[in-house]
């Protein structure tokens, strides 16, 4: 994509690149080329290839990272992909409605994720089963959400990690306002204070709710981490439908920093999570950091891709698929061997085991579940509704309900 | 009214053919967009892929970028920007990509597309269509199984409509296009593969009229959109009790056209509104009230009203209880006749 | 329920005095605040300012810019964070300037804060109150005087309550700020300069509670907010025609308490809806629907419906056509005593 | 304020400097800076004492401009500024409901509205009396607005000004739209090319719908010159509550320029306005203005300034006043008589007499009114409601009505 600094000093006279409807054949190929590569500014500590490169910026953020570490970050990845594609069988086998996968992301959350200290609060969008498995989240929990019957069962205020948002951005200024909190209670300011961190998508970053979050949050010094997972895709909708410009810059029209990490590298996922994590309890908050990753399968289990995107493009990713690199990295270094992976592998066939177990046993919701919680305090409008259906219900003596 | 349409698309199609409801919008799109070229398509995902439901598949490859529109993430941008593509002379409809979506649009819609045509004193004419695929039944996640149609009956300026089979979609689509107030074009996604037999060459009722789809004596149901099948079915199973109920489809949600409404039920004494929308402060309610005021002397028992609960939208698992269904409303039908 | 707040206030303020509405809202808003150290005020200009309205006034000096927030301009951003701190523990009061700007807010309104309590399965409870100036008759332009209840009366989640006069606004301020539901508080503006004797050791009555604030035979009259004074003029007005007419302030709007309306309408056998909205789909048709289904052998006449016309607010020069009044209220009870 | 390059390559470990509630005294000086001066980046081509300053970048811009040209320029601010003076002390006497002063904002509104050409559309806010006036608005056709009568009663398609809008940036999304269709109907691309101008304010720029309105003009290369006049306030609130840098600043993170101009200075307003729209005209918009300039009069006539403001700051800027600038410069160069300010005096005077004559003139509008426009084509129901009332207000037999 073309660079900002053509345009942060403007030179009359100077057009801006057309990027709209019809790109020009330079923007296709400066397109594809970040498609594959980034961009010079990408932050990456493992390559594809499984080889460590310096980072004197960041390297500092993860210098504490042992091999036993590393091969649980790995594991983590293996474990909820391995989670995710259950769940992807289980919505073909009909027993999920739908089913919105992870697939090729797991770096970008797994490194975000384990960034997160237990004071810290999380905010997703509905793809983040990774951030969920790291905020200690079952993946057991997230089902009701897919088969329909509740919204997701964990605790969000125990578990320091919201529900499932699915309006595109509502949660970006939910997150804000938390994080707001958070500084008001006196609890930034040094290395033990509190940061949230928010997830949304490439998409997202066009809806009004993302760009007053960032207002809030900068005028506020919120403790805010936004987290974009640019995954290349806005369902059928490439990144270019939305900006002209990488997202990351996006932070410099408001004042605060912002960085593209390779969103399939966990290990520079979690530097630079750890990073802007660390600015925002120290009160420099906030932080916008975009993983440069991919969506390697559809956008839902309804959805078509095919329709809409070369299979290149998927083949040209699996090159840097994020769990490869690190198996490769482990086993080079003699961090892991074959007995570790397997066990892995064993690991994840049993979480998947005890996932589908769970699934095709889910209870139905009673029918009271419909009235119930939808006020704290009582309504008795909707007592009256309530019982009078369920006077009704019962008239059919259990035959149909 | 609907000629230059008809002779464009008499030749394209075949006389008669069975389509679905979603099909049928799709060639009424299409119709439209020939018929005239300021009409445009904006939406998320309407182009290559043809929108999540396939309803404009198809016109971007034959009518180009231009004309049909991936537009960017947000829905306020989806309908502000359209305002100001009507201003400049061009007719666009828009696609919500599900009625829980409309959200952040609602701003634009009622503060600028509502009262363009009245602040302007007439100066300005905002010919554009917002359609908004609603409803429930499809076992979906929040947000894609609700009816938010009363908040836009309630709000003048706006023209609000909902077409409950494949023929009406096919025409009433084209209509609302050519219509010169902004219109709000509620499709019901469960029904979006009902299939019917579309005459191209037929002449279309008007857009803002009810319809009797089925004439009888003991009682009238009056429905729109998803509900009016669940209301022919329920007719048609009463019928096999030798119970005749009149069924009529709104089509028209605002303004409402309630005459045939007031006229069949100073008839049958008797009348079952249903929707899927919660019941509180609904569409529903207004029927309900100006049908006790009109027809007071006739009505033998109240207006009684088959809806959503007062509550959200609960997990899918929970939603054939939500809806109103087969049963409900003949026990409805019930209560009224015994009242 | 109110004790707290009254010990502490009753030291602040005299036993009994005369306070507008509007003062009435700033002294609950203080005395909440000294109750409750979790309550934060929220939106544009409350802050030095005061509000547009001064209903803040001095409240950012005593609290601080802490609790007392001037926030960017965007009521989605305001409404938005409110959710967020709520979750947080925080209180929030947020201040819509006017009503006719909550609608940038409409999204998180219906998407996040009427949902939130109902999805998280009672995990999360939203104790946030969402206060909005609300109605016609001071001359403003556009978008200053309309009358919005409705769309949120429709939404379920949502609690929506609207004060009518300078004591139960003192009360019902603080009352919502201690509901643990979400509470959308609708104030008169055109009455803020009402007076009333507030007595702050008094008790207050429960918030959800409609009120008979006068009592008649000949018919009732029910309405809200602003209309309510227009009702008790009528009734005063009717009285020296020798007619008693019953006035029920309803209060609340969502979840309403029409247990009184039922039973006075069961005495009267009329009722006139008296609301500034336009009539369409409104708070007036539900009130309608559920009385007609409640008193149907008690009405001597349909509900009728005295409202807004379902045309956008006029220009402030016709706003007083717009507007029912004492004069379109006693035509209406005429004509329900003539059906 | 802080400079933003310090945050579009961040160090980590670095902070941005905390702009929120409560300032530091860093940023309070530079914001006193910023008030008193507009920063580094100012466009400027006349100061404050009238001294024409070179501008290598925007000189170009204005070389055609004749003295007779400037003197136009002066009338153009001395007739609108006694116009609003007008209409204000029309308010005070009970004449017009409430009035939006548009006092200091004459140049940036008469450079702006001068630089459009015929063909070019304009959205204006609600306090654009004097980008009215260059479209041929007549001050007499805003009084329905603030007298109750009507919404605007120009053509804003004819005059090719849209109607003031008062939800804060509705008319940005709007604006985008017809630039769109500007393009689409292939009216960009060379000097005859058509452009839109967009206006708002310093507090509009936190709406979600003037951030869309940067996404949607950048990603379809609409010719679109949004246009913020940064007037200091948002009613109470200092635009340090919307935003941690400079406004112009914001369009760094959609990849199109982003330009601050003092908005007290009539030539550097129509130069970077003429740039700005020779960019887009060519096909190469979008394009950001910031005009620097300030509310010397109340937010509205019901507003009360003291509660918020010092007077020194107002002091401050009476210094820099647009018009005075201007008069000291014609006459320094000898391009302007006392008999010439007369004239422009005695103009301002007749317009100001007509304006009032007009408007304590102006008939009620009839109660038809009320029922006329709400729909191009007919509703039956309304219809019925219009008779209905009608004939019940004739009841009254004119009596009261
Ligand atoms: C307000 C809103 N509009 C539309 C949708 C429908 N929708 C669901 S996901 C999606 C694409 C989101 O893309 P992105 O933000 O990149 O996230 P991703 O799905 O790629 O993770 C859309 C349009 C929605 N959920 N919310
Ligand atoms: C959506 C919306 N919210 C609130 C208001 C009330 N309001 C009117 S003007 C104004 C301040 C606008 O400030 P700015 O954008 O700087 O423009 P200025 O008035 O200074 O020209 C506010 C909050 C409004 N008109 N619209
Ligand atoms: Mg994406
Ligand atoms: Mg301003």
């Amino acid at each position: 994509m073309s660079s900002p600094e053509q345009w942060t000093h403007p030179e009359p006279g100077e057009a801006p690149a057309a990027t709209a409807a019809t790109p020009t054949a330079e923007q296709v190929i400066a397109g594809l080329r970040a498609t594959s590569e980034g961009g010079a500014e990408l932050v990456q500590l493992l390559t594809p290839e499984g080889e460590r490169v310096e980072n004197p910026e960041f390297d500092r953020y993860v210098a504490d990272v042992t091999a036993e570490d590393l091969r649980g970050l790995y594991r983590d990845m293996v474990l909820v992909r391995r989670a995710d594609r259950e769940c992807n069988a289980l919505q073909r086998q009909g027993q999920l409605g739908i089913w919105v996968p992870l697939l090729g992301q797991e770096a970008a959350q797994i490194g975000a994720g384990r960034a997160l200290k237990p004071q810290d609060m999380a905010f997703p969008s509905y793809r983040e089963h990774g951030v969920a498995w790291c905020r200690g989240v079952r993946p057991e929990e997230l089902l009701g959400i897919f088969r329909g019957t509740d919204n997701g069962s964990w605790d969000p205020i125990g578990k320091r990690f919201h529900l499932y948002v699915i309006v595109i951005g509502n949660q970006v200024l939910n997150a804000a306002g938390y994080a707001m909190g958070q500084r008001f209670d006196g609890k930034v300011g040094d290395d033990d204070g509190e940061a949230t961190m928010v997830f949304f998508g490439d998409g997202a970053t066009s809806q009004g709710d993302v760009h007053e979050g960032f207002v809030w949050a900068s005028v506020y010094d919120a403790p805010l981490v936004f987290f974009c997972q640019n995954n290349q895709w806005a369902i059928s909708e490439p990144t270019e439908r939305q900006s002209r410009l990488p997202l990351y810059q996006r932070a410099r029209g408001y004042g605060f920093p912002g960085v593209r990490v390779d969103g399939n590298d966990v290990l520079a996922s979690l530097a630079v999570s750890r990073w802007a994590l660390d600015e925002c309890r120290h009160g420099n908050g906030p932080v916008l950091i975009e993983a440069y990753t991919y969506r390697m399968d559809a956008h839902t289990t309804t959805d078509d891709p095919t329709r809409y995107r070369l299979s290149d493009e998927l083949e040209a990713w699996k090159l840097k698929d994020p769990i490869e690199r690190v198996r490769v990295h482990l086993v080079r270094h003699g961090d892991a061997d074959q007995d570790f992976l397997d066990s892995v592998q064993a690991d994840a066939d049993q979480l998947a085991a005890e996932l589908r177990e769970f699934c095709v046993n889910m209870p139905d919701p009673p029918l009271e579940r419909m009235f119930r919680n939808v006020y704290a305090e009582p309504s008795p409008q909707l007592d009256a509704q309530r019982d009078a259906f369920l006077e009704y219900a019962a008239g059919f003596a259990g035959g149909e309900h | 009214m609907a000629t230059p349409v008809m002779n464009k698309t008499a030749g394209a199609a075949s006389a008669t053919q069975t389509v679905t409801l979603g099909k049928g919008l799709n060639l009424g799109l299409r119709a439209a967009m020939e018929a005239d070229p300021k009409v445009i398509i904006m939406g998320e995902d309407v182009g290559k892929l043809g929108g999540v439901f396939r309803i404009t598949d198809g016109l971007q490859k034959d009518f180009g970028e231009h004309r049909v529109l991936d537009t960017p993430l947000a829905e306020s941008g989806i309908v502000g920007t359209a305002v100001g593509l009507a201003i400049r002379g061009y007719r666009p409809v828009c696609e919500i990509q599900f009625e829980g979506f409309i959200f952040p649009a609602f701003d634009q819609i009622t503060s600028q597309v509502a009262k363009m045509h009245f602040r302007s004193q007439g100066r300005i004419k905002l010919p554009m269509v917002i359609r908004v695929p609603f409803g429930g039944g499809i076992g979906a996640v929040e947000h894609h199984s609700e009816s938010p149609e009363s908040y836009f009956s309630h709000t003048a300026g706006l023209k609000v409509v909902s077409c409950s089979n494949a023929v009406d979609a096919y025409w009433m689509i084209q209509q609302a296009i050519r219509c010169d107030d902004p219109v709000l074009f509620f499709e019901p996604k469960r029904r979006y593969y009902e299939k019917g037999q579309l005459d191209v060459d037929a002449e279309p009722p008007p857009l803002f009229a009810s319809r009797v789809l089925r004439t009888g004596d003991a009682a009238t149901l009056v429905a729109y959109g998803p509900m009016v099948k669940t209301c022919l079915d329920a007719a048609a199973a009463a019928a096999e009790e030798g119970r005749s109920l009149e069924v009529i489809d709104l089509r028209a949600l605002s303004p409402l056209d309630l005459a045939p409404v007031f006229e069949s039920v100073r008839r049958t004494g008797h009348l079952v509104v249903v929707s899927e929308a919660p019941g509180e402060t609904s569409l529903s309610s207004e029927i309900a009230a100006r049908v006790q005021q009109e027809c007071f002397y006739s009505l033998e028992a109240p207006v009684l009203r088959v809806t959503g609960f007062d509550t959200p939208y609960p997990p899918s698992k929970l939603e054939e209880d939500f809806l109103p269904d087969l049963d409900r409303v003949l026990h409805a039908v019930d209560r009224s006749l015994a009242w």
